[in-house]
């Protein structure tokens, strides 16, 4: 392993964590595509660019537009 | 005709595919008509595919990819008559459930249809693959489907809550099920469930193997419905509409031990061969718990649908056992088993369905007497429940005494009287609530019965005039009757006995699958169990009713019997029905109790 | 349960869980050391045999193309799944026309549009190449259309996108792959199986009927995307404007 | 050090499942389930990663050179997929949900139980 992998590793277990502990959903949003970002940077230095643009395009466009979709009804109703 | 293997998957998903895409240029009632000719087509696909099956498996490389040296590069079906049977058992039935629900399902257009098709589709991948990962992703598949149309009354809270539970429950399986095909294919290199076998049967149970075993068994618990995790199926059940109940209850559950077979066998047995006895009494341990727990909750409810969905829990107990006992004959007999019991459960379910729309509920006390005026729905239901109960020489019975049959065969005497006490409890409490429905007859109230359920609001849209009495009452009728002349064919335990062998004999079958080496005629050993099983269904019909008459007239007993019985019983009843509380937290926190459980004990066996 | 019998019953779950799942993957070979075979296989076989330098698409397209199968089946049935759950007898949605407010952001965001819908296209095209396929280049695709809802043009995003043509395409992507695969069939081979010239390595015609499965591949997702893309934003269509974000 | 990142899959899964049993919105509840799933997309891709290897992609480097194992990569990116999938119908229900119920708290609903 080189350090940058393990450097990589402890990014995603520390935002994976942060995920969850987020409760306000505006924060939860940007936390998720944080941590999708860090996981894109994890499949690069994993030699899988493939998964990495995947995760890229679900993670940094689909998901958080879901989201943000979800929340603003979540806030109006 | 060896290219008839993928039509079960891919004739479905070609006709979803067309449905979806002329949904706006389709007149009304095309859409109804194609799906049903496809559902019946795909049946009979795959009865053809059980007929050719017959002699030995029909191993399909899809993409042509046939193995190199002996090792797989592509994706396998492996079409046994076991596993074509329970494919075909899913085609009836979804064919079953397009002419029930002809016209049901205006409001959506085309989308009921084509989330059922590829429902269908799912389940046939699902039972034939040979691939863990393809399974998985058919796993999956079936999930995403059964979510939509559970959560299909989306204007009230109650299909929601029942979607919002399978799902989380389910998606979190699957996720066991990825994490050990992942440990599996870290330490083999493969994904062909007969390659895993051949692999892991050279070394001994370590972690790994014991972890990924116990993470695949757990996921496909779920999706059985087995104790602990059994409870997201009876708020799905409860609330999903009939005609996909039909589908829910009578296969897919059943896929789900199916699957645990399907990757015992070619994968596992091999590395666990020494372990066999204490798998054993672990799968029994499981299947009995989750037999009574399904038949007590049964006893407990009046939502129709949901006693129906706690009775399929009881049952999926049983067939746990009857595959827990690692025999060829058990295998065979609780395949025979859910055949004959799946029509019976689609029938029941689709009674309800008429009382439903008959009568515009489904709440056991508030139907009492009502359901005079509805004859058909009231034949299907009390011969639905009688068959449950087990009356012999009906219905299930064949595969019944397969099952007594081979639990003397490996010691366990005692079990059949076990099982047969799940048919007088599920089946006293079908007769107890057809007599209350149908007959007016026990009390109008029983407090001990869960809260009253909210009024149905199953196809407000639908006036009465819309459905045709034959496309209502056809399907029940003829689901019963085949589900009840299924035991006439003496011959059938046998060859599958015979069917059963073939599979579990590993070795010959991973060079059947992996080299195209036929495997050696096999001879069909004696299935005769004696009187016994008679025995057994005569009591545990006997019982059923005598069971019945409790739940109707129980409080006609002496007060000083009831008052004892209820300072004894009302706490653990509160607490049993405490634990289903509909918070889809509690369920997690079960799953991963039931996890980490089973991979102890597996961990202990393996030692 | 009250919340903490359920934490304590977890706490104790997870915490055998997590040992649990520990000891297996103490099992495994050290992080580095796969030990194959079947990728090691596919490395060497896949650029011969398939004339395709992307083996991940070979895989996907290929010799695990019937996973594929599932897959697009799996994106469809959400997309209905969506339509589904979410419908509704909907207001007029023309309340619907401005998602952003500044001029400059809508400016910029349509500027993008045409360049969004060519990286797509690229990233399908070149798919058995370089990384990328139909999956990730149909999502750049349906992103393009959803930019020009973003950019304040409702009307213009639903003109482009009219549901019988996205349920079109989407029936059209998904029965496509299973459809490709038919052919096959009828040439007399198996489910699957690649037909066609395999091309030169490295170019856009390589790969046989690879191209036919990425291509389906691609109209099913923008499409089931879109198609989800729509079902939410209508949903904002029931709420009250200015309690939007 | 060579298991560190099948540990990060398992934090990521247990991590994910606390999140889950102590959610009190659905829409958090969907997140979580995702962190769960991009577990096994880190256990299946460190699985299959080689030391030195380059990326399965034959284009700028000859055929032959060490590279990491492409299988474990399409199951990734089939899992991403399913990840779409799930996380879609999900937070289609969760809206459903709050506009019926006026809260998108799975403790409380009450609808079915006992």
């Amino acid at each position: 392993m080189i350090p940058l992998q393990a450097m990589v590793i402890g990014l995603v277990a520390a935002a994976g964590l942060a995920v969850v502990l987020t409760r306000d959903l505006v924060r939860l949003a940007l936390m998720t595509s944080v941590f999708g970002l860090l996981l894109v940077v994890l499949f690069l230095v994993l030699q899988a660019p493939d998964v990495a643009l995947s995760e890229l395009v679900v993670g940094a466009v689909g998901f958080p537009f879901v989201i943000a979709v979800a929340i603003a009804l979540d806030r109006s109703s | 005709m060896e290219s008839l293997v993928p039509l079960p998957v891919v004739v479905p998903l070609i006709a979803a595919a067309v449905l979806a895409a002329g949904a706006r240029w389709l007149r009304r009632g095309v859409d109804d008509a194609i799906a049903l000719a496809t559902a019946a087509a795909t049946s009979v696909i795959s009865t053809m595919l059980v007929v050719r099956s017959l002699d030995h498996d029909l191993v399909y490389w899809f993409g042509g990819w046939t193995p190199r040296h002996g090792l797989a590069i592509g994706i396998a079906f492996d079409v046994e008559p076991l596993a074509a049977s329970l494919a075909a058992l899913a085609a009836v039935l979804a064919t079953a459930s397009f002419v029930y629900g002809w016209r049901y399902f205006d409001e959506v257009g085309t989308l009921y249809h084509v989330l059922m098709l590829t429902f269908l589709a799912a389940m046939s991948g699902f039972v034939l693959s040979g691939d863990l990962f393809n399974m998985f992703v058919f796993f999956e598949l079936m999930t995403v489907c059964a979510f939509a149309l559970i959560g299909y009354q989306v204007h009230s809270t109650a299909p929601l809550q029942g979607a919002i539970n399978f799902a989380v429950t389910n998606v979190i399986a699957s996720f066991f099920v990825v994490t050990g095909l992942a440990l599996v294919y870290g330490r083999t290199g493969a994904l062909n469930l007969d390659q895993i076998g051949r692999v892991l049967s050279g070394q001994g149970t370590d972690g790994l193997v014991v972890v990924a075993f116990a993470l695949l068994l757990g996921g496909f618990l779920v999706k059985a419905g087995a104790v602990p995790f059994h409870f997201w199926l009876s708020d799905a059940y409860a609330v999903a509409p009939v005609p996909v109940c039909v589908l829910l209850s009578a296969v897919m559950s059943d896929l789900g031990l199916h699957a645990i077979g399907r990757i015992y066998w070619p994968a596992f047995s091999g590395v666990f061969s020494g372990d066999v006895d204490a798998l054993r009494a672990l799968f029994v341990g499981i299947g009995v718990l989750t037999m009574l727990v399904g038949g007590a909750m049964a006893f407990f409810q009046r939502d129709l649908k949901r006693l129906l969905a706690f009775v399929t829990i009881s049952q999926v107990g049983v067939f746990l056992c009857g595959i827990g006992l690692f025999t060829a004959r058990g295998l065979a007999g609780t395949t025979l088993y859910v055949l004959a019991d799946g029509f019976v459960k689609a029938a029941l379910f689709l009674a309800v369905g008429i009382l439903v729309y008959r009568l515009g509920d489904g709440d056991e006390l508030r139907l009492r007497g009502r359901g005079r005026n509805a004859p058909v729905a009231a034949v299907v239901f009390f011969g639905g429940a009688f068959l449950v109960a087990g009356v012999p020489p009906f219905g299930s019975f064949e595969g019944w005494s397969l099952l007594v049959r081979s639990a003397e065969d490996v010691g366990y005497g005692w079990l059949p009287a076990v099982l047969a006490l799940g048919s007088v409890l599920t089946g006293g409490t079908l007769l107890r609530a057809a007599a209350r429905v149908f007959l007016g007859w026990g009390d109008e109230a029983d407090p001990l019965l869960s809260a009253e359920p909210p009024p149905s609001e199953e196809e407000p849209e639908v006036s009465s005039s819309r459905i045709s009495p034959p496309l209502l009452f056809g399907p029940a009728l003829a689901l019963l009757l085949v589900g009840a002349a299924l035991s006439f064919t003496p011959e059938l335990s046998e060859e599958a006995t015979q069917w059963a062998q073939r599979f579990q004999d590993r070795p010959a079958h991973a060079a059947e699958v992996l080299a195209g080496r036929l495997p050696p005629a096999s001879t069909a050993p004696p299935t005769g169990a004696g009187l016994a099983p008679y025995g057994f269904g005569i009591a545990s019909t006997v019982l059923a009713v005598g069971f019945a008459a409790f739940g109707l007239y129980r409080r006609r007993l002496p007060a000083l019997v009831r008052s004892g019985a209820a300072r004894l019983l009302e706490p653990p009843i509160a607490t049993l029905k405490g634990l289903h509380s509909g918070i889809v937290g509690d369920y997690v926190a079960w799953l991963t109790f039931g996890v980490a459980a089973l991979g102890g004990v597996v961990a202990l066996i393996a030692r | 349960m009250s919340r903490r019998s359920r934490l304590s019953l977890f706490g104790a779950s997870a915490a055998g869980l997590t040992a649990l799942l520990l000891w297996g993957v103490a099992g495994l070979p050290d992080f580095g050391h796969y030990r194959g075979p079947y990728g090691y296989v596919l490395n060497a076989v896949a650029p011969t045999e398939r004339h395709v330098t992307n083996v991940v698409t070979a895989t996907t397209f290929d010799y695990r193309g019937f996973d594929t199968l599932g897959e697009a089946f799996i994106l469809f049935a959400a997309a209905l799944g969506v339509a589904l759950l979410l419908r509704e007898e909907r207001a007029e949605s023309h309340s619907l026309d401005h998602g952003v407010r500044s001029d400059a952001v809508k400016l910029v965001g349509l500027a993008l549009v045409p360049a969004l819908l060519v990286l797509g296209l690229q990233v399908v095209a070149h798919g058995f190449i370089t990384p990328g396929g139909g999956f990730q280049g149909g999502v750049v695709l349906a992103s393009a259309f959803a930019l020009v809802w973003l950019a304040g043009r409702y009307r213009a995003f639903r003109r482009l996108t009219p549901t019988p043509a996205v349920d079109f395409a989407k029936g059209v992507g998904a029965g496509g792959y299973a459809v490709v695969g038919v052919v096959a069939l009828l040439l007399g081979t198996s489910y699957l199986q690649n037909f066609g010239p395999l091309g030169t390595a490295g170019t856009l015609a390589s790969g046989g009927s690879i191209v036919l499965l990425n291509l389906a591949t691609a109209l099913e997702v923008s499409a089931a995307f879109v198609l989800i893309f729509t079902e939410y934003v209508e949903e904002l269509a029931l709420v009250p404007r200015e309690t939007r974000l | 050090m060579s298991y560190l990142p099948y540990a990060l899959a398992v934090w990521l899964f247990v991590v994910g499942l606390y999140g889950v049993v102590t959610s009190r919105h659905l829409i958090h509840l969907t997140v979580c389930l995702m962190v769960m799933q991009s577990s096994s997309y880190v256990l299946l891709l460190s699985i299959g990663y080689v030391d030195r290897g380059t990326a399965p992609i034959f284009a700028d480097v000859p055929k032959g050179t060490r590279a990491v194992d492409p299988v474990v990569q399409a199951l990734t990116l089939t899992d991403v997929v399913v990840s779409v999938a799930v996380a879609a119908l999900l937070l289609a229900v969760a809206m459903q949900v709050r506009r019926r119920h006026g809260s998108a708290d799975p403790e409380q609903l009450s609808a079915v139980k006992g």
